[in-house]
Order: structure tokens, then C-alpha cells, then sequence
């Protein structure tokens, strides 16, 4: 496992105003067929030696996302 | 003459850029963001700030926004342009001048007064100094990097696009410590320094700012 | 899931209410019980909830805070307290409105948002008194600099204060940032703005007039920051940090900004009769408050309200503290115009209900009542407690541990003291907000006062600091909250402008401790008493309790902002040494004053004495010769002296534009150099006669204390500071301890991984 | 096709100051595992109706992206 991508994204209760923006910037240049948009930050690590799962989860639960407002989706099978 | 400022909601030194104006003569033409048409304007200036937030990335969404359109043809037609700041974003995002600004690399948004270079004179918004000369005005910015591939920062400088460049330390990681581009025609400038921000003794670090708004006058003048 | 409706209510009085998990207490819930004449419903004890907390109801502080009312009416105070914001006459036909607020807990909790949001509420505070906010400033207080968690919190609180601010195109014109053990749990972060307007733009939060509409406009309600605010400042935090998370909110300064713009077309096309913002209580607090304060009643449709999230329930959605909303009330006729200029500016606006002539708070959930209230009972009508306090027991031992005074190695202190992280250079923090915007900044930090220019004809000008020296308020909160005043006052004066009103932001730990009431109500005495010899009236304020970690509270923090009037800011004297030759005076008399000095502090670790002696007669003595000496230009510098004493001064003043000068002190020299007296300035110029017979005049004392140029400090037979070392040593401390931005990357402290 | 997930990442000649940091604070917290950081942005788009590829890549290239710094990954799949 080379490469890890982790995605970040708010909690669903949390507003997103970057996503937001997007969502109007799209209306108004007429993309009517998208009807929501969430904005997230997306993370490519490279990882040598054994990976270690749980090293991994710690790293990207609490350091590369904020806990108290955002969510993590962990892709160890890299891309 | 009559000088475009343009408003995009987010928009924060229009009433700077607009006082710059009118110091150095002009007449001032409020300009809305939403509308289609741009009206009798000698030249436009895109003001600093934060255009829909910034969100997304600097400018990228004001560059999209109806006005942008009759402004950029307007500028292929020769129309002389000033972009500050998120100004300076909104035109690389619209593909009126090279490259794009980024995150500053210290990551943090930075205010200073900022020493400067003028490497070209003789652009429409750059006559009244001298190569060479050295100004100081404010820098503020978060993502104010400017940033190329390194294939295109070379035809950048070997095309002498570079307008002005930072002296005295580089103040957000720019490559090559570019603070400002033109376009080939030397009608559309973009600097990421806020020379609006220095044209009163009062309020302003120097007032060697003012130079950007009396040569786009002159110009007019002597044209 | 039933609706609990009022009908409802009234047919099942037993049913068990969840009021102590909201904070309420026995004889609280036992009191809305009785106004209401049976149990209220789930909504209705939602809004008693967050409005009787000790955020929004004030019921610790309230029978203390009176005190302000009492003072001497005020020429200047065309609104007093009690609305979101005082308003001030500056003349010309201006009117200023200022405030300070806190943010401190939700700023531990998530720095950057906490900070953000804490600017974004007190700006809409000053929007909503039908002003253009011109300027913001912030006061700061960390743990230990070195400790782990200041770096989690501080680099955090001062890019989400920048982020707000600088994204609203506010200028930050100054503040404070001070370190100390005690606000290692609980940074405190207080955010002022500042708004002008013509006196006849003045609004009011005030539902009048039968039939008008009730419009909700900005962000939808989301559930992010339920109970948040009012919750998170209500509450203890325990050593193991904070217990609700959730309660966060992410602020949208974009939004935030499209709403100022929008709100000043409202008022300039004179659209609303009434207006309120949205902050801690949400429309829990704005519908009772605009409801109360008007002749009538009110009537909400809550189900109108534009949701993020559509699972919300009605007590949620009363409760939710999400930011960016405001409230207006506007006639009928202009409703149209006013959504109109809402959507030009992408502003979400909804008519959610009407002003009733009836005298209740009427709220509906798909047509069915679920609040039937007498709407002042909710907004003004909490509990008062009268709670006891007592003389902290350790304060005399405290009073009798007197300072050290006498120093070993002026010239080791002298670098100590200024590259403390209290003493230090503040660029670190200052460079990341934006002091241009707007274009009428006149001074900015690292001035004494900011100064912001109100009319470009007129030149007439506002000045602003704000002060709030913990040390001193330990050692005797009484003086120390006054000593707070004559700081602020004193910086207002030194750049020339004349000190007209005061706001505050009082921190505190429990008022539930009664040794922390009793700083509590010494401090507020002390405030009182101090205005009423400036004869400056208190325009407003905010409190802040429970700021403790475990059952250690902070150190009585009373933050203390002075507003002053420039009538032609071109006249304005800063504090930095410009030219060599000049000669430099000392207005005021030095004593060897230790107590809660930065000195004893830095170079000593103690804390015991007494504060400086007050002299507000001296302060105002003073400041009246400060402002005739800039009217006339008869100074070219001006720094009050205060944290630090001289040498902080000095080195400040030499610093700025690199410019060293050669001085002369008499008899101690530890006092001379490091005392912090109250009422003193240095000032430089090239007339000294005249100045010497204007001080004499005003009663000042001057002492010469030398001239400008050259690039050392030199105090003669005593130190040698080369400038090249002072600037390296006042420098270099904050970025050692927060990373270089030179450093291009790779510089971000340990815990603080910055992605967004 | 009811969600789009588009990922942006910069160009690989551009610098990432953002990843640099986070890379330098793992070093510093003795991730020593992972080797090299990459930040990007991740974004979820709801999509309604007929699903047309090539206005969701018009719109992931010319505006969720800056072509001259950087590329986009579309994953029309959804998560
Ligand atoms: N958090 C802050 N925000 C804005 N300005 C600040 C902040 N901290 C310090 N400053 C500015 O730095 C300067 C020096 O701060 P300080 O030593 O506390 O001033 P003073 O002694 O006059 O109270 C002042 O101009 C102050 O306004
Ligand atoms: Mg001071």
C-alpha cells in the first residue's frame, strides 16, 4: 500500500459555504442538473514500509481532519 | 476619463480603488458584477477582496460572472485593465493574463508594506515610474503565490511580461518573486500588491501607488 | 412523534420536562410554570432555557451592571445601554456605535471557528444599530506562550479572527495579546467593532406596528450551535476539556458581508421600523426581544423558516444559534423592495409572521400553537441573583508578598521585559489581519489607539484601545478595572483624540465561587466609579463567566475599550521616533511602583503588592494637554507608558522607524526604567520650551529625558542597547514559538496541522 | 447517477505548501511512516436526471479546477 488517499468532508449537520458557493456559481452558468455540492479536502499520502491500518485511521481522524466538524473516509487501496 | 470599478458581492477595496481614482483625476463608473453589458468605460480596474468568498479558489468564481464576458472582450480589443489583488486572481482565472495564484506558502494571509520593483514601464498602467524604480504599497493576502509551470514562467519573463517584482524579501513564496504580469499587448495588468492602498499621505505607507492610476490617465491623454 | 403543542400542554401538567438538562433549575422551571399558569411545551421551554442562561439573561451580573446606569447622564449617549450597542455623538452629525464581545469557550473548543464567528456576532451587533461597521479590534489572552496547547489554540484564534475580518473588509486597527498560566484551559478572545452613522440612521430592536411582517433573511438555520453559545459560555469547563463538541458552528464571512451590504440599502431606503440580529438565542432571542420591546404582540409561522437541515424540530430551530441571519420588521408596503434588494445582493429573505395587537408571543408549527408567551417574561424577565461574595482568603497574603525593586542587570531585564511574549513584537499576529481596507485607517497597531478617519472632507476622526491588565485586577480588581480605564483612556489621548465613552468585556471565572463574585462586583464598582470621574458614561458591554478550568478561575480579566473623537485626524501624533535630534520628554511623575508589574513579572516570576496608585485626576490632566499639544503640532511623537514602564516604551519607539536616541534618568533606576506609574507619556519634540509651558499649565509634570538619534538606546552610565540587538530580542519570540513565515513551509507547530 | 465525486489535485510541478506542512507536523509527531503528503480538494455533487458526462467533466476541468495548475480525477460512480 504505496499510496493513501484520505477525503475529508464536513459532518452533515455542519454548513458549508464553499460548497455553497459552488452550487450558485453552477446555477448561474446554467448547470440546472446539479442540486447540491459538498466541498471537502482530499489527502494523497505516500506511506513506506509495513502500512499500519490503525496508524493510518489515527493520522487521518485527527490530523489531517478536525473532529469536532468534519468527517473521514480512509481509501487504503490508494487510488 | 472614465474609469470602470467593478463590485462582485464579496468585493472590498472598490471604494479604495474608486478614492485611487478620482485622486489621480478620473472619473469614476461603479460597475455591478451581474450585468451583461459594460457601459461607455475608458478602462476597467478589478478591486481587491474576496469575490464570492474566495471559496472554491481566489477569483475563480467572479471570473465566471456575466460582466467578466464584455470585459474580456473588451480587453482583447485593447481596453486597459487593472486587476489588484483578487482583481489580479479574477484575470488569471478568466485567462486574460498568465499563471494563477496560490496558498502563500507560510500558509498564513500576510499584511505589510511591501517594497517593489517596477520592471516595466512602458505598460498602460506603468508609465508614470521608471524601470527600475523602486515603490513601496501594501501587500495583503492569503493566496497571493503566484505560481506556472517552470516552462511558462520562462516564456513569461522571456517575453517581458513581468510588470513588477518583489524587493526586499518575498512576501508569500511567489515564483521568481513575481508580484505582477500584463498581458502582450501591455493593456492588462494584475498585480497582487494594492497600490489603491497608497495614494494619501494619512492612510497609506507612501503614496507611490498612486502612478498605476495617473498612467493609465496620461495614457488616455497622450493616445 | 406528537407535537407538544400549548392544548397539549395544558392537558397533561405531569408530564416530565427535560429542564435541568437544559441548564434550568428547580425554581427557574417552577417559576415559567407560573407565568405560563401550567407546564410550558417543548418549545417554549427551549426559548426559557437558552434566554434565562447566564449568557443571554445576565442574571449573575445584572444587580451590578446597574450600576453603569446610574452614572451622570452623558451629553454625548444618544442610545444607552441596554440595546445591542450604545450610540455615541462624534459630531458633525455622527453618530458612533462600539461594543466589545467574547467568544472564549467556543474559541477552546475549535479556535479558529470559535474566533471567527465571535467577530461575525459582534459585527452584526453594530449593523444592526443602522451603522456601517468601520473597523474591528481584538484582545487576546493564552496560556503559558510555550505551553503545547497555546500552540494548538493560538495560531488558530488568530487566523480565524483575520479570516473573518479581512473577508468582511474590516480593517483591525488594534487589541491586545497577553500570556499567563491561568488561561491555559480558557483563552479568552474578545472582538470589538465599531460602526458610524448619521444621527437620524439610528435603529432600534423594536417590533412596532400592527400587521407589519416579521422577515428572517441571511443563512438558513441549520443544527450547528444548538444551545452553543449561551450553553458553551454558561458552563465549567472540567480539566478534561470540553464535553460538547457538537455545538460548533462554522462561520461564512462571505455571507456575512452580502448581509452588511444589504442591511445599509435597507436603512438607506428606510425599510424596516425594527431589526434585531441573530446571535446567542437565536430566534429564540430575537422574536421576545423585538416582541418586548414594541407596543404589540407577534405572531411567528415557524415552519416557514428556510432549514439546511429538514429534520430539525421546533425547539431545535428556536434554539439553533446558526450565524449570519438577522431579523427585520417591515411594513407591508415595503416588503417587496425590501426582498428586492435582498436578492440583489443573494440574500435569502422569508416573511415568517406579523406584529400582533395583542400583547403575546404566538408561535406556530404547521398551524398548530406551540408557543403562547408573554414575550417579556422570555427576554427581560430572568432570574436576578444576589449572589454572595467574599474577599478572596488568600489576598492578603497576596497584598503583603511585596514585589522585589531593585535590579541586578538593568540590561539583562531590559531584553528580558521586551522579548517577553507579553513584551514582544506582535507582527506575527497583527501581518495575518488586514489594517488597509476601506482606505481611512490613519493609525493601526503597533499604535497606542487606532484611528480611523469618518469623513473624508471633514478629516474628523474616532480613536479606540482597549486594555485589561489581569495582574493588577488580581491584586485589587477594584483599582484594577480602573487602572484598565486610565490605560485605555490614556492611549486614546496620546494620539491626540479627545476620550468620549467606554465599552467593556468583563471576564470572569463562576459567579457561583464567591471569592470570583466578589473580584466580580469590585471590578464593576471600580469601572463605575473611575467613569464617573472621567465623566465618561459606559455605553455598553458584555460579561463573561465562567472562565475557569476545573475549579481554578482566570485571573479577573475586565477588558476595558475607550472611544475618543478626533476632530481632524491630520493632526494625529504617533509613536514612533521619525528623526534624530528631537528632544524627548517624560509627562507625569514615576514612583517605584512594582506590583503586578511586567518586570517583577518577567524577571522575577512574582505577583504580590499592590497595583500603581491611580490619579485619574492626573490622567485627565494629561490627556487634555495631549490633545492640545497634537491640535497645535507641538510634539512629533507621543507612547503612553504602561506594561513594562520606560523601557518598553523606548524600545517601542525606537523600533519603529529604527531611529535610537540618548537619555538621562534620575534617582532609581529600576523605577525609572521599569515602574509602571500611571498617568505618563513620552513625548519627542522640537520645541521642548513649548511644550515645557503647556505642561506647566496643565499641571504635568516634564522631566527631559534626552534626545533622539543614533542607532543605540542609551541610558547614560547605566545601558547600551544598539538597536540591531533590541530589534532581534523583540522580534524573534513570537515567530520561534509559532514558526517563521520566512521559513516557507514546514513551519506549522506541532499539533496544528493546518488543511484548511 | 445521483452523486459525482470530483477530486482536484495540483499539477505535480506545482509546489503544495499545504501538503508540506502536514507532511513536516506527521515528521514532527513521529509518523515517520508516511513519506510525502499531497493536498487537493474533494467534492460531491448531487446530481438529478440524465446524467451527461461530458457538461460533469466540462464542469470538473473548467470549473471545480484551474486547468493551468491543476488536474481533476472524475468518478462518475459516485462514492
Ligand atoms: N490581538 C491583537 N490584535 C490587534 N492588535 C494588537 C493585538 N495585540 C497587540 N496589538 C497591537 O500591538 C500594539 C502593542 O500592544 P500592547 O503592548 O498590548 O499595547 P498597549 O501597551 O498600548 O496596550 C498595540 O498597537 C496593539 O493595538
Ligand atoms: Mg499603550
Amino acid at each position: 500500500m504505496p499510496r493513501v488517499v484520505v477525503d475529508v468532508v464536513l459532518k452533515p449537520e455542519i454548513s458549508d459555504p464553499q460548497g455553497q458557493a459552488v452550487l450558485g456559481a453552477l446555477g448561474r452558468l446554467g448547470h440546472r442538473g446539479v442540486t447540491g455540492v459538498r466541498q471537502g479536502k482530499h489527502f494523497v499520502l505516500d506511506v513506506e514500509g509495513t502500512p499500519d491500518e490503525a496508524e493510518l485511521r489515527e493520522i487521518a481522524e485527527n490530523l489531517l481532519a478536525n473532529p469536532v466538524i468534519e468527517d473521514v473516509e480512509l481509501h487504503l487501496s490508494g487510488d | 476619463m472614465r474609469i470602470g470599478v467593478v463590485t462582485f458581492p464579496g468585493s472590498l477595496d472598490d471604494v479604495d480603488a474608486a478614492r485611487a481614482v478620482r485622486l489621480a483625476g478620473g472619473e469614476v463608473v461603479p460597475l455591478w458584477h451581474a450585468d451583461a453589458e459594460l457601459p461607455a468605460v475608458d478602462a476597467v480596474v478589478l478591486p481587491g477582496g474576496f469575490s464570492y468568498g474566495d471559496y472554491l479558489r481566489a477569483g475563480a468564481i467572479a471570473a465566471r460572472q456575466p460582466l467578466m464576458r464584455a470585459v474580456v472582450d473588451r480587453a482583447h480589443a485593447g481596453m486597459p485593465v487593472l486587476g489588484i489583488c483578487n482583481g489580479f486572481q479574477v484575470l488569471c482565472e478568466a485567462g486574460l493574463l498568465p499563471g494563477a495564484l496560490t496558498r502563500n506558502s507560510h500558509l498564513h494571509f500576510r499584511n505589510r508594506d511591501q517594497a517593489l520593483r517596477v520592471e516595466r514601464a512602458d505598460t498602460a498602467w506603468t508609465s508614470s515610474y521608471a524601470q527600475g524604480q523602486t515603490i513601496t504599497v501594501p501587500v495583503k493576502n492569503g493566496e497571493g503565490r503566484y505560481v506556472a509551470a517552470d516552462a511558462d514562467l520562462d516564456r513569461i519573463e522571456g517575453e517581458g511580461r513581468v510588470v513588477v517584482r518583489y524587493a526586499g524579501g518575498n512576501p508569500n513564496g511567489s515564483s521568481r518573486d513575481i508580484a505582477g504580469v500584463t498581458s502582450a499587448d501591455g493593456r492588462v495588468v494584475g498585480l497582487m500588491p494594492h497600490p489603491e492602498h497608497a495614494v494619501e499621505e494619512l492612510t497609506g505607507p507612501s503614496v507611490d501607488g498612486l502612478g498605476f492610476f495617473t498612467s493609465v490617465l496620461q495614457g488616455a491623454l497622450s493616445a | 412523534m406528537t407535537v407538544d403543542t400549548v392544548t397539549r400542554a395544558g392537558e397533561t401538567p405531569d408530564e416530565e420536562q427535560p429542564w435541568r438538562e437544559l441548564g434550568l433549575r428547580a425554581e427557574e422551571y417552577a417559576r415559567i410554570r407560573e407565568i405560563l399558569g401550567r407546564r410550558p411545551t417543548t418549545a417554549e421551554l427551549a426559548m426559557y432555557s437558552v434566554m434565562w442562561s447566564e449568557h443571554c439573561s445576565y442574571k449573575s451580573s445584572k444587580v451590578h451592571l446597574r450600576t453603569f446606569g446610574d452614572l451622570p447622564k452623558s451629553e454625548a449617549l444618544l442610545v444607552g445601554m441596554g440595546e445591542n450597542a450604545g450610540v455615541v455623538d462624534v459630531g458633525d452629525g455622527y453618530a458612533v456605535t462600539f461594543k466589545v464581545e467574547s467568544h472564549n469557550h467556543p474559541s477552546y473548543v475549535e479556535p479558529y471557528q470559535g474566533a471567527a464567528t465571535g467577530v461575525g456576532g459582534i459585527v452584526r451587533d453594530i449593523l444592526t444599530m443602522g451603522a456601517r461597521p468601520v473597523a474591528v479590534m481584538d484582545s487576546l489572552r493564552f496560556g503559558r506562550a510555550d505551553a503545547p496547547d497555546t500552540a494548538r489554540v493560538l495560531p488558530g484564534v488568530v487566523a480565524g479572527v483575520g479570516g473573518y475580518g479581512n473577508c468582511l473588509g474590516l480593517p483591525n486597527i488594534g487589541g491586545e495579546i497577553l500570556f499567563d498560566d491561568c488561561y491555559l484551559g480558557n483563552p479568552l478572545v474578545n472582538a470589538l467593532c465599531v460602526g458610524v452613522m448619521k444621527h437620524s440612521d439610528v435603529r432600534l430592536a423594536k417590533a412596532e406596528g400592527v400587521g407589519n411582517k416579521v422577515v428572517l433573511f441571511g443563512a438558513r438555520t441549520g443544527g450547528d450551535g444548538i444551545g452553543g453559545v449561551s450553553v458553551l459560555a454558561s458552563e465549567t469547563f472540567d480539566a478534561d476539556g470540553p464535553a460538547k463538541r457538537p455545538s460548533v458552528q462554522v462561520g461564512d464571512p462571505f455571507t456575512e458581508k452580502l448581509l452588511i451590504e444589504a442591511c445599509l440599502e435597507i436603512f438607506a431606503a428606510d425599510l424596516v421600523t425594527g431589526i434585531q440580529d441573530l446571535g446567542g438565542a437565536g430566534l429564540s432571542c430575537a422574536t421576545s426581544e423585538l416582541a418586548a420591546a414594541g407596543s404589540g404582540g407577534m405572531r411567528i409561522d415557524l415552519e416557514t423558516v428556510p432549514l439546511r437541515d429538514s429534520t430539525l424540530t421546533a425547539a431545535e430551530i428556536l434554539m439553533s444559534e446558526s450565524q449570519e441571519r438577522m431579523c427585520a420588521i417591515v411594513e407591508p408596503a415595503k416588503v417587496e423592495e425590501f426582498l428586492a434588494v435582498c436578492a440583489k445582493w443573494d440574500v435569502l429573505a422569508t416573511v415568517i409572521g406579523e406584529v400582533t395587537d395583542g400583547d403575546r408571543l404566538l408561535i406556530d408549527w404547521h398551524g398548530e400553537r406551540i408557543v403562547d408567551v408573554p414575550p417579556r417574561t422570555v427576554a427581560h424577565d430572568g432570574p436576578v441573583y444576589e449572589r454572595p461574595y467574599s474577599r478572596p482568603a488568600d489576598l492578603d497574603a497576596l497584598q503583603a508578598d511585596l514585589p522585589p525593586v531593585e535590579s541586578t542587570d538593568l540590561r539583562a531585564d531590559w531584553l528580558a521585559v521586551v522579548g517577553s511574549p507579553d513584551g514582544c513584537d506582535k507582527s506575527w499576529v497583527t501581518e495575518q489581519y488586514d489594517r488597509y481596507v476601506q482606505g481611512n485607517t490613519v493609525l493601526a497597531q503597533p499604535e497606542d489607539a487606532g484611528l480611523v478617519r469618518i469623513d473624508e472632507t471633514s478629516n474628523r476622526g474616532i480613536a479606540l484601545a482597549l486594555d485589561g491588565n489581569a495582574r493588577f485586577a488580581r491584586l485589587d480588581p477594584y483599582t484594577g478595572a480602573q487602572l484598565n480605564l486610565a490605560e485605555a483612556y490614556r492611549n486614546v489621548a496620546v494620539s491626540g483624540a479627545v476620550p468620549l465613552a467606554v465599552t467593556n468585556c468583563l471576564n470572569f471565572g463562576s459567579p457561583e465561587e464567591p471569592e470570583v463574585m466578589w473580584q466580580f462586583a469590585e471590578a464593576v464598582r471600580g469601572l463605575a466609579d473611575g467613569c464617573r470621574a472621567l465623566g465618561l458614561p459606559v455605553t455598553g458591554g458584555n460579561v463573561s463567566l465562567y472562565n475557569q478550568t476545573g475549579d481554578v478561575p482566570i485571573n479577573p480579566t475586565p477588558v476595558i475599550g475607550v472611544l475618543g473623537v478626533h476632530a481632524d485626524v491630520r493632526t494625529r501624533v504617533g509613536g514612533g521616533w521619525r528623526a534624530a535630534g528631537e528632544t524627548l520628554l517624560l509627562l507625569g511623575d514615576t514612583r517605584p511602583e512594582f506590583g503586578g508589574s511586567a518586570w517583577a513579572s518577567v524577571v522575577h516570576g512574582h505577583l504580590g503588592g499592590l497595583p500603581p496608585q491611580l490619579d485619574l485626576d492626573a490622567e485627565r490632566a494629561l490627556a487634555e494637554l495631549l490633545a492640545g499639544l497634537a491640535a497645535d503640532g507641538a510634539v512629533t511623537s507621543a507612547h503612553d507608558l504602561s506594561d513594562g514602564g520606560l523601557a518598553q516604551a523606548l524600545t517601542e519607539s525606537a523600533l519603529r522607524y529604527g531611529v535610537g536616541a540618548t537619555v538621562r534618568v534620575e534617582g532609581d533606576p529600576t523605577a525609572a526604567l521599569f515602574a509602571e506609574s500611571v498617568a505618563r507619556a513620552v513625548v519627542t519634540t522640537t520645541d521642548a520650551a513649548a511644550v515645557r509651558a503647556a505642561a506647566e499649565a496643565a499641571g504635568v509634570p516634564v522631566t527631559e529625558l534626552g534626545t533622539t538619534g543614533g542607532d543605540a538606546l542609551v541610558v547614560e552610565g547605566l545601558v547600551e542597547l544598539p538597536l540591531t540587538e533590541l530589534r532581534t530580542t523583540w522580534t524573534r519570540t513570537l515567530p520561534d514559538l509559532f514558526g517563521h513565515p520566512e521559513d516557507a513551509v514546514g513551519a506549522v507547530p506541532t499539533g496544528a496541522v493546518p488543511t484548511s
